[in-house]
């Protein structure tokens, strides 16, 4: 271990902290400010999430949770808007909910949008159900019965006998469902959903959490997965409908290249001085 | 992270008010300068004022960039504050009102209804006022009455479920490993040499990937011999699978900060594509 | 005391057991009775989260009382949750007064959007420089082990994004390093997660056995 | 071991030894024809007389450039004359006879292994024949077989055309008028639908008078006679009958009128809600209008309203443009197999030639015997199970029809078709769910059938019931308001008014404003104090009839179980076409009896249970051991050694150790473990004369810390070196701690740092500084997405369990050390059981066994 560095070296090091945060704040701006179009293949997981809604009917329901908060918006957001407009470019009737107060509002702000595109309905073509407490209380809830759970919707307006929930009396009549989610929601959704009332279950979740759910995704407890901005950009793509999240791509490279030369040069340096360290013996 | 010096001299300090003097200023020019658009509805400025607002207070939590200060301080405990009462009133509006409040006094239309939802309803009522009980610290073991039917009922429902979730969903496929790719490979998949021998290869890895870490989280032997070896091999492929998560989270906070330089850029100052 | 403790913890045994042995009971009955528990605790959920959101406000208060370190800022916390909660209140009466048209203003939701949103999502964004100025200054290969996970997180980090794709180009093979990124995430990576998942399991499931048996007692709170 | 077994095997083994670059090519296939003797053709023997099979055995250069094409003469002559028609050309990995399930003989494991080495395929004469289809069936059909290699060239080929791009969702529509015409038709539909229901409701209305008429001209009536039999004092026997009848239509005329009311009301109470938001929005458009006019003026308005026509005209022009005139033709070189000489199977020289002819066989009845219905097990009692044995003639044009009849004391009532399966599927093995996996029940049926489906109760005669039931509890001046249909006509009149303005909006933009304004002021003053009116009276029959809905599910959901639990008699035939065979019994359709009953225990679920159980007494067990014996052994944590060097070091260098805590509360596991290993980091410090700073973001953990450090410095001996200054809580919020421990951290330069606990997106900034300031840094945190941050950042990490371990090693915390014990079990089990199942199933899969009830131990229903 070296020994500690003076007060001077702290200060110089503060000083190369600032030029990285400008570098990276210049990757990030230059390639948002330009509009290069960069194209690229969906990756698969994203591609079956795609198909499987695809193949669903027209009118048939399928149940979206949105299990995130503002602090994930950035890259569920674009996910989402992304979703919904291809439920209601098919004229699928999405049934919107959250776990997390704090998404409500988002939830609201996206479905809202992708509905008004299309001249979308509340209650004939779309329900958001708003948010409930309860966890996984809430998930065995709406498999035993829907309406029981959400008495009312969003709006307030009664879930009995609405249209855009013809023939869906609780979870086991859902063909699919999608979880947006930054936190354990999936989980969940997949421990007290999906083995028990047996729908698909698709997944969109933050970068950060991607990767602990390929167990799920080869024993087949999940049919896709979403995975952070680049999953949203799979799917804008898939979608032939390129928004925020494409748009975003170009900046993620940039971005992403300086951090792997920043790591790269400096382990170079790093092991460079090893070595002649030992060369000195 | 804070810059080092927290030893600030007084100098410093009176030049960085200038500084924040000019960017504030800045700042509220190129606000002004966002157009009132043609054709926008009457209440745009509301928008505006919000989108102005937002952008303020996105460039002050970016002031921690700089160091810790008062300004992030303040901003931070805002929309601690703000989110809090969002959830109180979301609690209230989804919850607790349409649970307990429309179901007893609004939609029964007979007073027999009423009698009826009382009580179906009151049982979770009670408990759950119970739980407002852990508040009062002499009044608080009224709560356990509640927590530990809810801990309880989860801890009970749990273990089937994780045995079933965690355990023999995954082990079952753990088990056809090597045998799915060789057994019942459909005929004309097997032609080749390599298109069976390829995912043999990587099922192995797998093998030896979930039966090395999980030895490496073994505590009941000492890792000496070829334990130490396997448990050796179950580092690494941790340290593997660190590495993805780590990437993800490297993509995933950058997306974050693109997302909010194109807020700063399109909607604020309204430039770029 | 014995109705301070003792009910309690059989209390949870019970229903520990009734919710363990209902998993196994296909009768209409058992149905009945989770759907009969789940719509309690969803009930019981609502009186759960004001005591959570009481913690925090509770935590503040103290603070501020006991005038800790930087109490002054806790002050905003009470500003952002009276602004906020007032606002839900009004709009709450008015909505009782008059029906509302779907457009009329609601600063409840402006709030929420031009204050909570943009703090809340720019928070992490800021790790974004912390990573950047840490992978130059401290994500080192020390041994073998950090040099894997420094390896593997270029891979992945490079196969993620497009550029990669021209890159491969270059190279030839356009996939290649979005092939390599994804062989990493479904080969060792899974591996691995599963693994874990499968220790956590089961130190979740000892877990619950302690909670039944009320050896784990630490979630009992509130007086003693 | 099997040719395929053997393959297979030395993939495997070279799989592991050779690495990839190192592997040669595969050289191109030298085409041998399968054996002649092996190649036969046949009619099925249960088929529907279409097909004639096909089946030869496997040439040994199978290769996937290798096909196998199959040529048909339809008569002698054609044969004679070597006319020959091609009918299939199949790649030579094409499935197999064992894959055709239809052809499974479930008896002989033998035929079934055979089958593993033929090809087969089924060919139509009708369809290859299509010309004379209707006399092939009759003729002899001759094959021949060849097999023919493949070679690729390239080619140049037209482009396929790429997709037009799609059009933009939104239609295009004027900007400013698109929105106010949209709300204006919504509108016009609402308001026409709400008048169809009120002239509706006049309609009742009038029925109802006459009823009320018809009960008044009675009273008047009565009170007439009873004058008259008061001064006459006869009739009795009319009084008598007047008086029933007076009663029975007293009888009727509330519910009656009641019930009506109800399906009255409700529709009328949402549409006139519904109409109201509306209004509101057209209020909105109208605003927007307003505005629109005002920023530009009226003439500009219709100026652009042109220019956007013409804009319109012009897309249309070009879209259909675009979509007519043809691309310009692109060529791309792609790759196209062309075949090589097909080398015949020959007999004595010649092509060996096969004949058949397709004849149907007659469809057999379903033998009798094994034919039961019973109730399905472990289900919540909804289901019963009827199943039968396969039969031979079943093929993929025959199916089965099951049917179903009440049974009233012992005798069955008329059967309805209750379900009707594809007989090559709905196997009984198809659920092991329910029946497990036994091969006995790949020779059976089964089908599952509701009763409560096939003879649904009534739901109307429920519902009228429960309406009944609740008016009974409707308080007493809840009597429908008879002069409801009076006010209908003024609303009717400004609805009629209303829908005429709605319909004149669109002429032009000024009458648009105009008219919308005038309309909406007259609907303002008439309409909506009326509507007002109605929402208010109808709002209570709303809620009624939402009461009545639920308690009807409530009544439907127990008349379905109480239809389940009846007992039915159920049959089952096999169908072709017209023809219908029932299973008989003496030369009677033999009937099974069942009832569906709720079971108690869900049998596919015993794995679970066992595993549960198991584990469970396994970690309870280990926990009394561990009471009984605190040290169980753990193995040392490798991070647990570099503590005692980490604090020599501060020792040596006179500088202070920090325990920086996570963000996590006292009640996480992890956290507890941090405040073990805190002790011991403590004792040493003391023990050493080291300072130790701990940093705390939550009060409560910093109660506890200051606790732990004091005892550990009494232990040490030294309770007078023990500062409570020095465990402080620094911070409250996340980023304010990171920025306030890394301020220390930079300022007093410890010579060590631990950062135990959990830990969110701060350890990343924590690490950072700490390793900045040259510090040796040990962590230990469960929460797996910071561990990265740590393993690159910190000498050492204890990841994840590795800190309940360490902390159960140093605190010797029976409930840990037990449970820590209980899951090491848990695990080997787990590496046992992968490691030997994978063994076992592979070595099965390369011998051709099928061992695969190893895994399907581990089904998870």
């Amino acid at each position: 271990m070296s020994s500690p560095p003076s007060q001077a070296a702290l200060r110089r090091l503060a000083v190369t902290r600032r030029i990285i945060y400008l570098l990276v704040a210049i990757a990030v701006a230059v390639p948002t400010l330009s509009d290069l179009a960069c194209d690229f293949k969906p990756s698969p997981w994203a591609e079956k999430v795609f198909k499987k809604v695809e193949s669903l009917k027209p009118g048939s329901p399928i149940l979206l949770s949105f299990d995130f908060d503002p602090a994930a918006m950035e890259e569920l957001h674009p996910m989402g808007l992304a979703l919904l407009r291809h439920c209601f470019k098919n004229d699928l009737h999405p049934i919107l909910m959250t776990h997390w107060p704090s998404g409500v509002g988002i939830s609201k702000q996206i479905i809202e949008k992708a509905a008004k595109e299309r001249g979308k309905v509340s209650g004939k073509d779309y329900v958001f159900l708003g948010f409930k407490p309860g966890d996984y209380n809430l998930i065995l809830n709406m498999g035993e019965s829907l309406q029981g759970a959400f008495d009312k919707d969003f709006y307030k307006q009664p879930t009995q006998g609405m249209p855009a929930l013809e023939g869906v009396r609780s979870l086991k009549d859902i063909p699919l469902v999608i979880d947006l989610a930054a936190g354990t929601a999936i989980e969940m959704w997949i421990a007290y959903g999906r083995d028990r009332f047996g729908f698909d279950l698709g997944a969109g979740c933050t970068a950060v959490i991607t990767p602990d759910l390929y167990p799920f995704l080869s024993s087949g407890q999940l049919i896709g997965v979403l995975g952070g901005l680049r999953g949203a950009a799979d799917y804008e793509t898939l979608l032939k409908r390129p928004d925020r999240a494409t748009k975003g791509m170009q900046a993620q490279s940039s971005t992403h290249v300086l951090i792997i030369l920043l790591i790269l040069g400096a382990n170079v340096h790093y092991l460079s001085r090893r070595m002649g360290a030992y060369a000195k013996g | 992270m804070a810059a080092p010096q927290e030893t600030t001299s007084r100098s410093r300090r009176t030049v960085e008010l200038v500084v924040l003097a000019v960017l504030f200023v800045a700042f509220a020019g190129a606000s002004a300068a966002g157009k009132r658009p043609a054709n926008a509805p009457d209440d745009w400025w509301v928008t505006r004022l919000g989108v102005v607002i937002a952008a303020g207070l996105t460039l002050i939590m970016y002031s921690f960039l700089y160091r810790d200060n008062p300004l992030f301080k303040m901003a931070e405990n805002l929309f601690v504050g703000v989110a809090l009462g969002y959830g109180v009133i979301l609690t209230w509006r989804q919850s607790l009102k349409p649970e307990i409040i429309d179901p007893l006094f609004i939609d029964p239309p007979h007073l027999h209804a009423f009698w009826m939802e009382l009580a179906r309803r009151s049982a979770p009522i009670v408990l759950g006022a119970l739980l407002l009980t852990r508040i009062s610290r002499r009044a608080g073991w009224l709560s356990r009455y509640s927590y530990t039917l809810m801990v309880g009922w989860g801890a009970g429902l749990s273990i089937p479920i994780t045995i079933h979730t965690y355990v023999l969903q995954q082990l079952k496929p753990s088990l056809g490993l090597v045998s799915k790719v060789l057994g019942d490979a459909p005929a004309g998949q097997q032609a080749s040499f390599w298109s069976t021998a390829l995912p043999v290869l990587g099922d192995l890895i797998i093998l030896a990937g979930i039966v090395s870490v999980l030895f490496y989280f073994f505590f009941s032997v000492e890792h000496k011999g070829a334990g130490s070896f396997v448990s050796q091999l179950g580092i690494w492929f941790l340290m593997v699978s660190f590495g993805a998560s780590f990437g993800n989270t490297v993509m995933g906070r950058v997306s974050l900060l693109i997302g909010r330089m194109r807020f700063l850029l399109h909607d604020w100052l309204g430039l770029g594509p | 005391m014995w109705y301070k403790l003792t009910i309690p913890l059989i209390l949870c045994f019970v229903m520990g057991l009734l919710a363990f042995v209902h998993e196994f009971v296909p009768h209409p009955w058992s149905a009945a009775f989770r759907e009969e528990m789940t719509t309690w605790f969803r009930i019981m959920g609502g009186f759960a989260m004001f005591i959570g959101l009481y913690a925090l406000l509770h935590l503040h208060v103290s603070r501020i009382r006991r005038q800790q370190a930087g109490w002054g800022y806790s002050a905003f916390v009470f500003l952002g949750a009276v602004l906020t909660i007032g606002a839900g209140v009004f709009e709450e009466i008015r909505a009782a007064v008059h029906d509302v048209p779907e457009s009329a203003f609601s600063p409840f939701d402006w709030l929420y959007d031009y204050v909570q949103v943009p703090c809340q999502a720019t928070v992490f964004s800021i790790l974004a420089f912390f990573m950047a100025s840490a992978a130059f200054r401290t994500f080192r290969a020390r041994n073998l082990g950090a040099a894997l996970l420094l390896i593997s997180a270029v891979v992945v980090m490079f196969g993620r994004v497009p550029i990669s794709e021209e890159v491969g180009r270059l190279a030839g093979a356009w996939d290649i390093f979005p092939r390599a990124a994804d062989w990493l995430m479904e080969y060792p990576n899974m591996a691995v997660k599963r693994a874990i998942y499968i220790g956590i399991s089961l130190g979740a499931i000892s877990q619950s056995l302690r909670v039944l048996f009320g050896i784990e007692r630490s979630y009992l709170g509130g007086g003693s | 071991m099997t040719r395929r077994g053997a393959a297979r095997c030395t993939a495997f083994a070279l799989g592991l030894l050779l690495p990839a670059a190192a592997w040669p090519a595969e050289s191109a296939p030298g085409l041998a024809p399968p054996p002649a003797s092996s190649f036969q053709a046949f009619t099925h023997p249960s088929d529907d007389g279409q097909t004639i099979n096909l089946e030869w055995g496997r040439s040994r250069d199978e290769a996937s450039g290798v096909y196998y094409v199959v040529e048909m003469a339809s008569n002698e002559a054609d044969y004679k004359a070597g006319r020959f028609r091609r009918v299939a050309r199949i790649p030579s990995l094409a499935k197999l006879k064992s894959d055709e399930k239809r052809l499974r003989n479930y008896e002989d494991e033998a035929v079934n292994r055979a089958n593993k080495q033929l090809h087969y395929l089924a060919v139509e004469p009708t369809t290859a024949y299509p010309d004379d289809a209707k006399t092939v069936r009759e003729r002899d059909c001759y094959f021949r077989l060849a097999i023919v290699g493949t070679r690729m060239t390239k080619e140049k080929r037209p482009k396929a055309p790429e997709p037009l791009p799609e059009k933009p969702e939104a239609k295009p529509r004027m900007p400013v008028l698109a929105a106010a015409e949209a709300k204006s038709e919504e509108f016009l539909k609402q308001l026409e639908s709400l008048q169809g229901t009120l002239t509706k409701a006049t309609e009742t209305k009038k029925s109802l008078d006459q009823l009320k008429r018809q009960l008044d001209a009675l009273r008047q009536a009565m009170a007439e006679a009873d004058k008259s039999s008061e001064s006459l004092g006869q009739f009795p026997a009319f009084l008598g009958t007047l008086a029933r009848a007076a009663e029975a239509i007293e009888r009727e005329w509330r519910p009656l009128a009641t019930a009506l009311y109800l399906r009255l009301v409700g529709p009328i109470e949402g549409q006139s809600a519904g109409v109201t938001v509306v209004h509101d929005e057209c209020l909105g458009e109208l605003r927007a209008l307003d505005q629109a006019l005002a920023n530009r003026g009226p003439a500009a308005l219709r100026h652009e309203a042109e220019h956007w026509r013409e804009q319109q005209a012009q897309e249309e022009a070009e879209a259909k443009l675009k979509a007519e005139t043809p691309r310009k033709e692109e060529y791309e070189e792609v790759e196209v197999e062309k075949d090589g000489e097909p080398v015949f199977v020959s007999e004595g020289g010649a092509p060996k030639v096969v004949k058949a002819r397709a004849t149907l066989p007659p469809l057999v009845r379903p033998q009798a015997e094994g034919f039961r219905a019973f109730d399905l097990p472990s289900d919540d009692g909804a289901d019963i199970a009827v199943e039968w044995r396969r039969t031979p003639s079943e093929n993929r044009r025959t199916a089965y029809v099951v049917e179903i009849a009440e049974v009233k004391d012992g005798v069955p009532g008329p059967f309805e078709k209750a379900a009707e399966v594809p007989s090559l599927g709905a196997e009984k093995s198809d659920q092991p769910k329910f029946f497990g996996f036994s091969e006995a029940n790949k020779l059976l049926h089964c089908v599952r059938v509701q009763p409560a489906a096939a003879f649904p109760p009534d739901a109307l005669a429920l519902r009228q019931r429960v309406i009944e039931e609740q008016m009974a509890w409707m308080p007493a001046d809840w009597a429908p308001d008879t002069d409801f249909p009076q006010r209908l006509p003024p609303l009717l009149a400004a609805l009629s008014a209303y829908v005429e303005a709605a319909k004149g909006i669109c002429a032009d933009i000024e009458a648009l404003r105009g008219g919308l304004a005038a309309k909406l002021e007259l609907a303002d003053k008439t309409f909506l104090p009326e509507l007002a009116g109605y929402r208010a009276y109808a709002d209570r029959l709303g809620r009624f009839d939402a009461h009545v809905g639920s308690r009807l599910a409530d009544a439907l959901k127990d008349a379905k179980q109480e239809a389940s639990r009846r007992s039915y008699a159920f049959r089952v035939a096999i169908r072709r076409g017209e023809e219908t065979l029932h299973i008989q019994q003496d030369n009677k359709p033999k009937d099974a009896l069942a009832a569906a009953r709720p079971n108690l225990f869900k049998w596919f679920k015993l794995n679970n249970l066992v595993l549960s159980l198991a584990f469970c007494s396994v970690v309870y067990a280990f926990i009394g051991l561990a009471r009984r014996n605190p040290n169980l052994f753990i193995r040392k944590i490798a991070g647990l050694d570099a503590v005692e060097e980490a604090i020599g070091r501060a020792t040596e260098m006179g500088r202070p150790v920090y325990f920086v805590h996570g963000l996590g509360g006292m009640g996480g596991l992890s956290t507890i473990a941090a405040v073990n290993i805190l002790a011991r980091v403590a004792r040493r410090a003391a023990e050493y004369d080291t300072r130790v700073r701990v940093m705390n973001n939550d009060p409560i953990v910093q109660a506890v810390s200051q606790e732990v450090v004091k005892q550990s410095y009494t232990e040490a001996g030294r309770p007078d070196a023990y500062n409570a200054d020095d465990v402080a809580l620094v911070a409250p919020d996340q980023f304010s701690y990171v920025a306030a421990v890394g301020g220390l951290m930079v300022r007093e330069q410890p010579a060590t740092i631990f950062l135990m606990g959990y830990f969110f997106a701060e350890s990343l900034l924590l690490a950072e500084t700490g390793a900045s300031t040259g510090a040796i840094q040990i962590a230990g945190t469960d929460s797996y997405t910071q561990i990265p941050f740590f393993i690159t950042a910190c000498d050492y990490t204890l990841i994840g369990e590795e800190i309940f371990a360490a902390s159960a090693y140093l605190s010797r915390e029976p409930k840990m050390l037990g449970s820590l014990r209980g899951q090491d079990v848990g695990k080997a089990v787990v590496m046992i059981a992968i490691v030997a199942g994978t063994l076992a199933l592979t070595l099965a899969a390369a011998l051709g066994y099928d061992w695969s009830i190893i895994q399907k131990l581990f089904e998870a229903f």
